[in-house]
């Protein structure tokens, strides 16, 4: 009919053309965002086995376990965070970040955890952009871990030393429990005043208390060996309660 | 130690970016203030008895002082290479309404929409840095639609019987172009299905006035309302 | 030192050995519902794809429409829920449900939305798994979709009719909107009946709820398109509005 | 119609695994209430003074019953294979007591861990239809790792001072054991994390006894708290 | 002792209780099911075309399921004198329910409101021990009255344009003997409070009627759409 | 010691203070009776046939009560100067109530809008401590506006065909007037965002009117509902 | 019309049971009052050093006061037979406190628990129709447990070394005699589950007291803290 | 016209109150910072080891810049006498934390509770326009009370045994005192309700280094911990 001509004709019309472009602006980057949420699952998945195999950590077998933890970290990165990489081009970077960001955060989670675990310190956003600059394109701007999914990723790692400064503690290790105990004291300070100047502070505040939470487990730990410690003392003559408790876990277990 | 120093540098950036978004929350203030303004012109197109030109000539006057202020935000955001989304949430919903605002007055003006370069054109946001998000400008286009069974009950109301046509066609064709879309469960999507509602109640206006034998046999005639 | 030589002796004990297997129960377990997680993905956006195609029936191009979208459909179900089967095996395919469930729910959206538009019937359970039959492998027992996932599927389907209904209206298909009013109200009465017997009703409670506000407003349409038809009857001389409402938008736009 | 015979059906059965939960849940109830006896039993190893053997024999005795229960469990489930993990709900939390309890006895018993395979022989669910989750199992360890600082404190009290040595070691091997597996963040991983403050807790009560000298030099004899 | 005593008589006061609460929760299941066999008839008052009388007697058969249901709940408190409101909240939805549905069926078949005594006479609660709580009464006018704009729109849709005024007559004298109560800030309070938007859309449907010039004289047949 | 003295002054400052909030709680429960009573005589004015002078004059019978009310709220706080706004919310949204009221009873009478003096006149006001917060008064305005709708769909069908073009107009100049506003983004912004709604559909009514010759040509008359 | 009549009764029998409420209310925040006064007398029992008499006789004076007001309480009910339970809300939480201090005290005198019926003859509850609900009783003797840890705690601190013992051997029979019961899964049965955590806490320091030899070796003293 | 003169009023007032409170904020924000940097300064007292004179110093050095903050915010409000409570809520939860924080460092050097007065003194608010809220000052303190439990599990952690006898005594008193006041349910109250949580772990942490025999016999020396 021709009232159908009518309507098919409209159909080449300049609107249509240009809601053709809109719909494959729309396909492509739904398609992206899917590869991307997927590439994150992966990353939070294998970054929380890396999380897990520090843990193992004790005074017996540090050495090979730091290094299976290391391997696997680079795994993380060469296997699932390079294909994040590519995605991520130019603008895409901030726009799909919700997409990625639990990936990114956890990742960020599991290798300071690492690094605190082998040398005691911080590692820092620089450090973690560094390693990730062979998985980058030379030719291109290289990608780099923003601020934000840092700092939300160390909030989380406060959580993993508390877990690990507990443990420590059975293991008789008090040295390293206090050590903890100072470093994630210190975390919370630097956030404490970062925190007003996040992007979006609302989920940070409630990880800040979480944060809190971590550190007050922890003091409440370290009070407790202590009181016990302080007590042996004049049972023992001796002055130093860590070692003394450290002594007797190693002989009689 | 070096732990402060990082978060020093941290702070440092993170109040950067903070007044940066402070720059950015001015000139989005201030679009909103402009998009008000034509908002006010154009709410004399409802108004019963035929609409002059000078209502759309003053809302046109506006889009030169919003081409000026995304030039702006455009500056500031050119110190942020690559973080167009970052910010994107402090001028979106103001930049949604500019896009329903001007599809609105092209629109009144051709009986066409507005396309997306077109649009972008208008606002000087041609170059590659700094564009119209095409969601933004959907959404924006979404708006619009909203607006036109209010227009089409006062326009008739006002005697002007053969706009409820000409929006029906416009509606139908736009509402087919948008199903050539596959839209995720969000905002827009939303936005779209409230557009059938938009073109049921346009539908109703013009068979209103059909049935009744007030619509003119139309075609002949593509001006709009306002230069009628 | 001995007290090193203890502790990795206990290493070999029973009690670790079991929990390797445990470990690898875990692992294996964790990962099978990784990939199942997204195949269900995969399947939510293709079958939510499939619907928009569906959407897209005019009186002028329902053949080819339908036809696109049958293809679609069938493509779903050679790429993804092919993957799917082969994962949820014996005891697997109740254990991981929450982790496939959206996305078979949304392929049974999918899939009646596409038999409504092309026969105007509801495609059944069972003629749905029949589709499946030839993605399983022949010596094993066929997987079905579970009645839960159906009725949760159909429960979505009367939102989608919905849209339907009101753009066909727009489109003039009075009939055929009557004939989506009533098919909603079926199945939202059958709806009424099978809720409290359902695994776990408290979400389908609140999917009935916005099934209803779908009927509500199919019927408001219908009222609507009703009330102006009557008012114009007398107008015209004519009794039956629809086939009257029908003619202009044919003739004029 | 058609329609009405597709839904019928479903209502046919859906009801039909309504009362298939309805008896599991009957059972699941009887389960329930034999842990409570056999909790009730347990709580006097708490009590001061030397446990007598009969506190465990009367908890044994309940084994019986609940290996009865679950073999009931397994023939419900037997009149819908593969659908274990559909009704797995309504009877998780207590098996995961049961675990907790018979791993507890045991522990007094022999001093070892009772392994899956072990927990799934005394319940009689060792072929392959009905099994015994791991992660009921895992779980259910974690809750027999909760009793032990309060057993460990209250033995102390009762002047049983070879207690804590003991539990401490067989804590540190089941906290070392754990320590293997890759947790979600679910149930049993928070669970696990509790598992830290309970060893640290024996930890604190053996070198309160070992400090005072009251600790005996342990490791010749095998035997636990009850047959002492 | 006399704590062993206490306690011995508080275990078989509870389990006393406990076993009438079950039994109260039997019926009050056996109700609810009932009340959804009523609900599923009535949906089809909704159907397009005349709403044939089967419709009606189908629902009106469960009245007397219902009156004996109600029979044995009243035999069951009977054995508790005065505790009546102990155990209110474990019948109480599902008899504001059975409210709401009584009304609503009378209503359609002689336009008047089902009064508190009506309901309590067709339940067979007239006696004094065991009756229908008012409040309760009233939150199922409120729920009929939800009904009621779906109902009239279908009506309406169906060819029956005399029906709005009818029931908006019916509306607004109930909301007006509504108003007279001074309800407490509750669950009647806010169920109340939605009855002005039924009455607001069952006018608006009113309007759409009369405006169009459908609306027939009326007043002089008093009958409802289901007997037409 | 110090510490006991203060503690003691603040336990009198608090308890007297909170008898202030407990008189003023009071007076406003009453203001909220009267409201009440006010609104149902309004209620009539939606009903079909012309509304008689009556029910006018009984609503204004209530204002002296008010004024009266307010009195006493005035001379409660004037027991506290400067806290007026401390105690602010327990009055508000009374308030606000009443001004609605009275500017939807003065609209009924003079055509206009209630003026902000002209309420605080109508309440007794007028004095320099006491005021009607102009924010209350505004939120008022809008919930007038929101009745609207409802009035003049209910004159319609009462036959009342004039009604919505002078609510139209009425409605268009007070949204014009409210535009001027650069309102926060709080309650009362949200209230004014709605306003629209009540225009949009008093503009649909007005349609309805026109479109189907029934409204007059008007503007010589200007009179209102309840005078006619 | 019988419409109007039936409403006219409902506002009456509302307004009635709204104005008995409003007693309920009355007397009940005057018992909490009470025992709010109890409360802080017997926070004196926490404080370090030996508790005076006249700390508890202070308390014990209340009493005398709550006898006064669920007298008045009891009055009111009278007024409307069989409706305990329809009320029992608005002193429900009051009622439990006071349960929970009069057993604190009477522990304290006699060392003893305070049994139901003891409760109700301090209150003067011993009539028929206006009792102490039990499950209010077992919800105060719950609320009883949760001080201990805390009283137990300080004491020690005070160095009273025996406490522990003697609060241990209460709390564990308590315990048992809980268990007996088949509590439902409600308020009281949480209320419960936390009684476990209140006699681990105790259990600890009672561990504490002994292994440092601190504990006398009891039984032959059966005074309590106040007394001695 | 008088409508338009009205609203042209409006929008001038609503603008000045609008910049009124645009400069309350900000001054707010400002305090927010000054009372962040001195949070982060004594969060240091929480260190293991002796905590160094110039942690306290550094937390003081801000109390000057309060004070000029709260001077300009002081000079806002004297712009619109009698409306301090109309914009309070602008800068409540900020002085709640600035008081919190005075009173604790008020403590460690004195080891007494600031009083209201000397709050205001710090602040420079002792002139009768604007002062410190009491129930504002009220919520500091128990803001301070929430930070007392951590504090002294770490002191002792650092070796000063004496804390906890202090600040129990401290807060023994502070929370006899807060009984005195019959609070409102409301914020204010909620946070007295925690503050008991805070009693009982500073009394569980005396108790831990009594009972080990830690505590010194103390009352002799009155300082705290920071000036040991
Ligand atoms: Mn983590
Ligand atoms: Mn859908």
């Amino acid at each position: 009919s021709s009232a159908k001509r009518a309507r098919a004709m409209s159909t080449d019309s300049p609107m249509k053309e240009a809601f053709t472009k809109y719909a494959d602006y729309l396909n492509n980057l739904n398609d992206k965002r899917e590869r991307v949420v997927k590439a994150s699952r992966d990353i939070t998945m294998n970054s929380k086995k890396v999380i897990f195999q520090v843990h193992r950590i004790s005074k017996y077998n540090r050495d090979e376990v730091l290094e299976k933890a290391e391997k696997d970290l680079a795994a993380v990165r060469d296997q699932f965070i390079s294909r994040l990489i590519n995605e991520l081009r130019g603008s895409d970077f901030w726009k799909l970040r919700r997409a990625y960001s639990p990936g990114v955060q956890e990742y960020v989670e599991a290798a300071t955890f690492f690094r605190f675990c082998k040398t005691g310190t911080l590692l820092n956003l620089d450090e973690i952009n560094a390693t990730l600059l062979p998985l980058n394109d030379p030719s291109l701007e290289p990608l780099k871990i923003n601020v934000l999914d840092y700092i939300l990723g160390l909030a989380d790692l406060t959580g993993e030393l508390m877990r690990l400064a507990i443990g420590r503690i059975s293991d008789g290790e008090l040295e390293f429990a206090e050590k903890i105990c100072r470093f994630v004291r210190d975390i919370y300070r630097e956030l404490t005043l970062i925190v007003p100047h996040m992007d979006d502070s609302s989920d940070m505040k409630t990880k800040m208390d979480t944060m809190l939470q971590s550190v007050m487990k922890i003091e409440n730990a370290c009070f407790s060996i202590h009181v016990r410690g302080s007590e042996y003392m004049p049972l023992l003559g001796s002055s130093e309660p860590s070692s003394f408790l450290l002594g007797v876990s190693d002989i009689e277990l | 130690t070096s732990l402060d120093k990082q978060f020093e540098e941290f702070r440092t950036q993170l109040e950067e970016s903070g007044s940066l978004r402070e720059r950015i929350r001015g000139v989005a203030m201030e679009i909103e203030s402009s998009t008000r303004l034509m908002q006010a012109s154009l709410l004399l197109v409802h108004q019963s008895g035929p609409v002059p030109v000078e209502v759309l000539e003053k809302a046109k006057a506006q889009i030169d002082v919003l081409k000026d202020q995304y030039c702006r935000l455009a500056e500031v955001l050119h110190e942020c290479p690559g973080q167009y989304y970052r910010y994107h949430g402090d001028w979106r919903s103001e930049t949604q309404s500019v896009a329903s605002l001007l599809a609105f007055m092209h629109w009144l003006e051709t009986g066409n929409l507005l396309l997306h370069t077109e649009a972008e054109e208008k606002l000087g946001l041609n170059n590659l840095d700094f564009g119209l998000d095409i969601e933004d400008y959907l959404v924006g286009i979404c708006f619009m639609s909203n607006e036109m069974p209010r227009y089409v009950v006062n326009r008739v109301t006002a005697g002007d019987y053969d706009c409820p046509r000409k929006v029906l066609k416009f509606l139908t064709d736009l509402h087919a172009s948008f199903r050539m879309l596959n839209l995720r469960n969000d905002f827009l999507r939303k936005k779209f299905d409230g557009m059938k509602y938009d073109l049921r109640r346009v539908e109703e206006v013009y068979y209103d006035v059909k049935i009744r034998g007030l619509a003119t046999n139309g075609e002949s005639t593509g001006d709009q309302g306002v230069q009628a």
